[in-house]
């Protein structure tokens, strides 16, 4: 297969994770979809690797993915808090921002 | 052989990401992300990147997957609403979405890349194995990795003070 | 000689700070009579023939970087250091004869000033300049908004906030004109050895590329200094704010340090640039000249009269430096001295009719003259120059300003000469609302102090010797501004037409228009 | 001494006069102040005819002479020098006004006497007939414009003198504003001149000139043009004119001296003195003479209906200027002189008599108050008559001869130029009604209270004095005249000012009967040779038909105001209310103060006005203290963004990134 495939395939995931950063509410499933564009960076990262042979970018992806995890952690560690203070778990009640 | 491999794992990637934002329990929409996440290791080790399949494979649907899945469980998976309080909201994100797709794709496929139209060059015997993915780390970049050991752990206590039970905060 | 002259006011200011307190105000005035000592001795010892530097001072500063401590006196800043220290002396002596608080800090501030000024006038180095330039800013700060009025009962701000404003403004033109000054030694220099000597500079000269926009950084700093037409939005709240001492050395020199710079720096550095957009310049000293007029016949406040009357009259001194021709540029530094001895003048009056009638506003005074025709006459003076009445000094500077727009740019010309039409009233109206018709109930009307006198009737002298000789000023100018606009023109300084008279295509120069 | 010495000396007495009078305000006795200001003119006037004997000495042709004292601004090629040209124009025109001035200085010296600003006053003066010398003796263009505007300062000065009338003051500026139109015309001028001719000096000029343009050429015919919006501003012609009316606000010796004798005429002068640039701008001639003949006409017409009596006699001068505007301009350079010269006399007389009818009206100025003051004031009465009478052209006075040569010369020019002569002869009709208008209704008829008081008491007596215009108690400290006034009866010095103007307006006229002796045309002939507008000259007899005819319409005028004003008091109010709209229109002076009003100072205002309230505050200030609010209403509008939803601010950054992508997308490709 061409890397083409690949890319292609990685941009469509990429948006796929921003749209549903932006549609869906409950902040467990906004992470989810952060891995998703995540990954599909990831997935690019790798493409690329393999178009000029060279394993760094193997390297760049597998530290994207630690960084993805520490995201998760801490996301998830925000969750909890949240869930403790008997928050909603809906991004939409968090409105401290309000201008 | 290998295209139909290709599109089986693509079509479960992206089926996978559909099902995460689709599936309103988070609950199965964890499930789906997990589908995706096995057929991104396929795709990776079509891509002759065994070692950063296996970390998919191990970390992502091992440990982090677990991760959410215990956290889904405490918090309870309650769906939510229909109703779209942004106005446009659920009009103009997909619309970005298309268009950020194909922006993306054309200024990949737009680029003078000419390596892209290729499956790229042979491949020694052993390239993206464990081996040389550890060599380059401990080598080459070794500073970004203790770096990136050291935001690990930076994460790990960070999770814990922030979900830790507070005596103050809850008396 | 030109040491003495720059560093005297600073070191009387220094020696100031440990006077008791009553001797202080006196101390100051022997400062600035010192310093105008020296300045009018160095007058008289001047070479009106030569066009170049004299009095050179010029040491090593900052090796590395090309800086000297270079100072020197020309046709372009002879009189200007000359009206420092004539204005200095006035303004001084003004507030010697005044209790002002804390007068131990307020004559060292002004005596501050005044180094700083002389310094930005002697200067020959470009970055000995911009430093002197903004050094000029800092007593001035602290004089506006510490001995300031506070205008908030009038609806207008408070000292400090006016005071902040006029140094956000002047401050982003001094920042400009720093980057440009460095980046016209960097570029000038082009990889050989920095120098920030004006004198080498202009002959090194820089691309033309480079020239557009450092000639307008230099302009942006100049035209918020004088101010001009659009960059004045500082100018009401900080005169109003003013200490009238203060402010009538302010006024009358500092506002000269911006037109000066055009034509010390700009026009010998950048001239392809100057050509370039000597257009546009001409434009925004013309808006400047017909704003300012107009302002200052619907202002009631004395002091925005003044103040806008300057913005007018700078706009008219731009307008004679960028003719690019030698009679304009005469008159525009003929009319910077006669602007500052005039000007100066005025505020002192302001503050004397202040003290009687406890107003600034116009419209509330009156009918003065019966009582003081001595400061009734001395005013109608001061008036009558400020209009620029022929006879005067101004009416001089301002024919050489108009004649050189006009034979260079004759719309241009026509559109500025309506300002004399309006100055003329502006400044009647000011004397005839303060001296004439009646006077208002409860309103003083006392003849001036022997003391104002001694500050205002060698100022009044001033103005009508160089009345009767301005010769005086335009023959120890000419040379040095001839050379300098010759840096531009290429030296080829057309003057009558008499000559070229059968080839002209037409009477404006742009296209055929007699029948000829 | 050679004439120019003389000259000097010309300028040098009233400049001293007015600086000591001046500074010895407080240490000067009153008298001594008025004769160091009448002694410092006579002296002047007897240099003059120092300088005239030593011109007369000379060949006619060599009699110009310039002389400079110091470079006065001259570098970058301008020629500007402290220097004067000495011709016959000019010495003519400095003996005119130096001897109408010691005259008005003496008359001055009486009627002001109980004035409080009496320094001031003669101070003033004097620095005004300083001004005036200097216009007419400047040696170039430049000095000419410094006197020209130090004459309209003197006016500014004196018309605003008593200074707490607010009347007086606005008209000090309007008079002074309007001047200064006139000088900016003669800078403009001036810079066009220098730009043509390299040089500001009139020797230099005046040799270029017809070198230099072809007849009728753009710039020749621009520099007239300039010239003479200068030259109408001064001597109050079309439509420049409506300082003139109010300036009698000053003190009536003022406008007996700036604004009926000298300083108006100057307009004249100058039309005279570049008579070689007119010369090759026959085009801007004709202009200036038609604008001479029109303010003639509605000078004239709006003088008949006036009721204010100086105001009055300020329109007839300048109907009068008008003549003489049209004679410069149509090239009767002698003639138009001429009729400055007997016009200063009758005019001056004029103003001096009213001043004293005035004093005895206690400032009253309104000619339907006044009667009968023949029998109350004999001498004011006769000379007032002899003032007339010349006015009025009335055979054999000086009048009658300056005026019917102008007329006499634009006929024999022919063609169109006998426009002038028809409708100067009607001017002339008219001002012999509105001149016995004035004499009958003030001296004539019924005595009113003052002038009974003065026959039955012989004092002048009366109540506080009030401002004419507005009813106002004036502010005697000021200087106001106080409780005496002083009128001609009563005081040696006016008499004696007034009897010599009186003999000169009758008999003046005959230094130049036409074919008898022709004095001041032999004189200054030789001064206007050069290239001249034309070289006609009207026959002997067609100058004596022109006489016999001018003779006749001013019997007939004279008849004519009989007829209204004294023979049927009444028939002047019917004939008011039949020509209503025409009497509306004449009183309200063809409504040239409304158009100015309308046309100038109003969108001026209104310029103002919206730089002030509006400009300043959002345009300026909103460059900074502007920014703030701009930042604040921006920040209201970033603000309603800031709606806290974390997806909407998601939605914008992908927004963003999307937009930047195709930017950068777009400009690569």
């Amino acid at each position: 297969m061409n890397i083409t495939w690949y890319i292609v395939l990685s941009s469509l995931l990429f948006a796929t994770g921003a749209v549903g950063i932006l549609l869906r509410r409950s902040p467990m499933v906004i992470l989810l979809c952060l891995e998703l564009m995540l990954n599909a960076g990831n997935l690019a990262l790798v493409a690329f690797s393999r178009m000029v042979g060279n394993e760094q970018g193997q390297v760049f992806a597998v530290i994207v993915m630690v960084i993805a995890a520490c995201e998760v952690v801490v996301g998830l560690g925000l969750i909890v808090a949240i869930f403790r203070r008997r928050l909603p778990l809906n991004v939409d009640d968090l409105r401290e921002l309000r201008g | 052989m290998e295209a139909v491999v290709f599109f089986v794992a693509a079509i479960g990637a992206l089926g996978g990401a559909i099902g995460v934002i689709a599936m309103r329990n988070p609950f199965y929409s964890v499930l789906a992300l997990i589908v995706h996440l096995f057929s991104l290791a396929a795709l990776f080790l079509l891509l002759t990147s065994a070692f950063v399949a296996a970390a998919q494979v191990v970390v992502y649907a091992g440990a982090v997957m677990v991760l959410y899945v215990f956290v889904v469980a405490y918090v309870g998976g309650g769906g939510e609403s229909a109703w779209e309080p942004i106005p446009g909201q659920r009009f103009l994100a997909p619309l970005l979405g298309i268009a950020l797709f194909v922006e993306l794709s054309i200024a990949v496929l737009g680029s003078a890349l000419k390596a892209l139209e290729t499956h790229g060059p042979d491949t020694p015997a052993g390239f993206g194995d464990p081996a040389a993915i550890g060599r380059l780390l401990l080598e080459k970049f070794l500073l970004p990795f203790e770096a990136s050991s050291i935001l690990l752990l930076l994460a790990a206590v960070g999770a814990i003070v922030l979900a830790a039970r507070r005596q103050e905060a809850s008396s | 000689m030109i040491n003495v002259l720059l560093w005297a006011p600073l070191a009387f200011g220094l020696v100031g700070l440990f006077l008791p307190r009553r001797a202080v105000g006196p101390w100051a005035v022997l400062g600035a009579l010192v310093t105008l000592g020296v300045a009018v001795g160095m007058t008289i010892g001047f070479d009106s023939g030569d066009s170049g530097l004299q009095y050179v001072e010029s040491t090593p500063w900052i090796s590395g970087l090309g800086v000297d401590y270079s100072l020197a006196l020309d046709g372009l800043n002879l009189f200007l250091v000359l009206l420092t220290a004539v204005l200095w002396t006035g303004g001084v002596a003004f507030a010697a004869f005044r209790d002002y608080e804390r007068p131990k800090t307020f004559f060292f501030l002004m005596l501050v000033a005044e180094t700083a000024t002389l310094g930005s006038f002697l200067a020959q180095d470009l970055l000995l300049f911009v430093l002197f330039f903004d050094f000029m800013l800092v007593p001035f700060y602290f004089l506006f908004g510490a001995w300031g009025h506070d205008r908030t009962a009038e609806g207008g701000i408070t000292a400090s906030a006016a005071t902040l404003k006029m140094i956000i403004y002047t401050l982003i033109g001094s920042l400009l004109m720093l980057v440009a000054a460095i980046a016209t030694a960097i570029i000038s220099a082009d990889g050989g050895h920095i120098t920030f000597s004006i004198q080498a500079l202009q002959e090194q000269g820089i691309g033309l590329g480079s020239q557009r926009w450092i000639f307008w950084f230099f302009a942006a700093a100049f035209l918020v200094k004088m101010p001009a037409f659009l960059l004045h939005g500082w100018m009401p709240d900080a005169y109003r704010a003013a200490p009238l001492p203060a402010l009538a050395v302010f006024s009358g020199v500092l506002a000269k340090v911006g037109a000066y710079g055009f034509l010390r720096i700009v026009l010998p550095l950048f001239p392809e640039a100057t050509v370039e957009f000597q257009e546009i310049v001409l434009v925004i000293a013309l808006a400047s000249i017909l704003y300012g007029s107009v302002m200052a016949f619907t202002q009631t406040n004395v002091r925005l009269i003044a103040g806008y009357s300057s913005v007018a009259q700078l706009g008219f001194i731009t307008a004679g430096i960028f003719a690019l021709r030698a009679d304009g540029a005469d008159g525009a530094v003929l009319q910077m001295v006669n602007h500052g001895l005039v000007v100066a003048p005025i505020f002192i009056i302001v503050a004397i009719l202040l003290e009687r009638t406890g107003t600034e506003d116009i419209r509330e005074m009156g009918g003065m003259a019966l009582r003081a025709p001595v400061l009734a006459a001395l005013f109608l003076i001061v008036a009558l120059a400020t209009l620029a009445m022929p006879g005067s000094s101004n009416f001089i500077g301002e024919f050489y300003i108009l004649n050189g727009l006009f034979q260079a740019k004759i719309v241009f010309a026509f559109i500025a000469i309506t300002g004399v039409a309006m100055s003329a009233y502006y400044a009647l109206r000011l004397y005839q609302g303060a001296m004439h018709n009646r006077k208002p109930e409860g309103l003083m009307s006392r003849e001036i102090g022997w003391r104002d006198s001694v500050v205002l009737v060698p100022l009044v002298l001033c103005i009508l010797a160089l009345a009767l000789y301005p010769q005086l000023i335009l023959k120890r100018t000419n040379p040095s501004v001839e050379q300098t606009v010759a840096k531009v023109t290429g030296g080829s300084a057309p003057n009558s037409k008499l000559a070229t008279k059968n080839e002209e295509s037409g009477w404006t120069g742009y296209a055929p228009i007699g029948d000829k | 001494m050679t004439g120019t010495a003389w000259a000097w000396l010309v300028l040098l007495f009233p400049l001293l006069g007015s600086i000591v009078i001046a500074l010895g305000y407080r240490a000067l006795p009153q008298k001594a102040a008025g004769m160091i200001g009448t002694a410092a003119i006579g002296l002047s006037f007897a240099c003059g005819i120092a300088a005239l004997i030593s011109l007369l000495g000379e060949d006619a042709d060599a009699r110009h002479h310039a002389s400079s004292l110091w470079d006065y601004a001259s570098v970058a090629g301008l020629d500007i020098k402290l220097g004067i040209y000495l011709d016959q124009l000019s010495i003519f025109m400095v003996l005119v006004v130096t001897g109408v001035s010691t005259l008005i200085h003496l008359y001055s010296y009486g009627y002001m006497q109980s004035d409080q600003g009496y320094h001031r006053f003669f101070s003033y003066l004097n620095f005004f007939v300083f001004s005036m010398l200097l216009l007419v003796l400047a040696g170039n263009f430049v000095l000419l414009i410094v006197g020209w505007a130090f004459v309209g300062f003197a006016s500014y000065a004196l018309i605003s003198f008593w200074y707490r009338r607010e009347t007086a003051t606005r008209a000090g500026m309007k008079a002074f504003v309007i001047n200064v139109v006139g000088d900016i015309g003669l800078v403009l001028a001036a810079f066009l001149i220098f730009r043509e001719l390299g040089s500001f000096d009139y020797g230099t000029v005046f040799e270029r000139a017809p070198e230099v343009f072809s007849v009728n050429e753009w710039s020749i015919t621009a520099i007239c043009l300039l010239l003479l919006v200068g030259a109408f501003a001064k001597s109050a012609q079309l439509p420049l004119h409506t300082w003139l009316p109010d300036a009698m606000e000053g003190p009536t010796p003022v406008s007996s001296l700036i604004h009926a004798a000298t300083m108006v005429t100057a307009g004249v002068y100058l039309i005279a003195r570049t008579h070689v640039l007119f010369a090759l701008a026959p085009t801007a001639a004709d202009i200036s003479a038609f604008v001479g003949l029109a303010t003639l006409l509605v000078a004239a017409t709006i003088a008949l209906v006036m009721t204010d009596l100086k105001r009055a006699i300020a329109y007839s001068t300048m109907s009068q200027i008008g003549y003489m505007v049209v004679g410069v301009s149509i090239g009767a350079y002698g003639a138009g002189m001429f009729h400055l010269m007997t016009h200063a006399f009758f005019k001056a007389l004029l103003f001096m008599a009213a001043g004293s009818i005035i004093a005895a009206m206690a400032n009253e100025q309104n000619i339907d108050r006044m009667g009968g003051f023949a029998k109350a004031m004999r001498f004011t009465s006769v000379t007032m008559l002899c003032g007339g009478l010349a006015l009025a052209a009335f055979p054999l006075t000086s009048g009658f001869f300056s005026k019917d040569e102008i007329l006499a010369y634009a006929g024999a020019r022919g063609g169109m130029y006998l426009i002038f002569v028809v409708l100067g002869y009607f001017g002339a009709f008219l001002t012999a009604i509105y001149t016995f208008r004035l004499i009958f209704r003030v001296l004539q008829g019924e005595p009113c209270a003052e002038a009974r008081e003065l026959i039955e008491t012989g004092h002048v007596a009366h109540e506080a004095p009030k401002n004419p215009a507005t009813g106002e108690p004036e502010d005697t400290d000021v200087g106001f005249p106080g409780p005496e006034h002083h009128i001609a009866e009563q005081s040696a010095p006016m008499r004696v000012a007034m009897g010599v103007l009186a003999f000169l307006a009758l008999v003046g006229g005959l230094v130049q009967v036409p074919g008898v002796d022709n004095v001041i045309a032999n004189f200054l002939d030789p001064a206007f040779e050069g290239p001249v507008l034309s070289h006609v000259h009207p026959s002997i007899e067609w100058d004596w038909i022109g006489l016999a005819i001018g003779g006749v319409i001013s019997l007939l005028g004279i008849w004519a105001a009989h007829w209204l004003y004294v023979a049927n008091p009444e028939r002047p109010r019917a004939l008011e209310q039949r020509l209503q709209g025409l009497h509306d229109f004449l009183f309200h002076k063809w409504y040239f103060d409304e158009a100015i009003d309308l046309l100038v100072v109003r969108p001026a205002l209104a310029i103002g006005r919206f730089a002030n309230r509006t400009f300043e505050r959002f345009v300026v200030d909103g460059m900074v203290t502007g920014t703030e609010e701009t930042v604040r209403s921006a920040g209201g509008i970033v603000s309603r963004v800031q709606n806290g939803f974390v997806r909407s601010y998601a939605l914008l950054l992908i927004a963003g990134f999307a937009g930047l992508a195709l930017y950068f997308l777009l400009s690569s490709s």
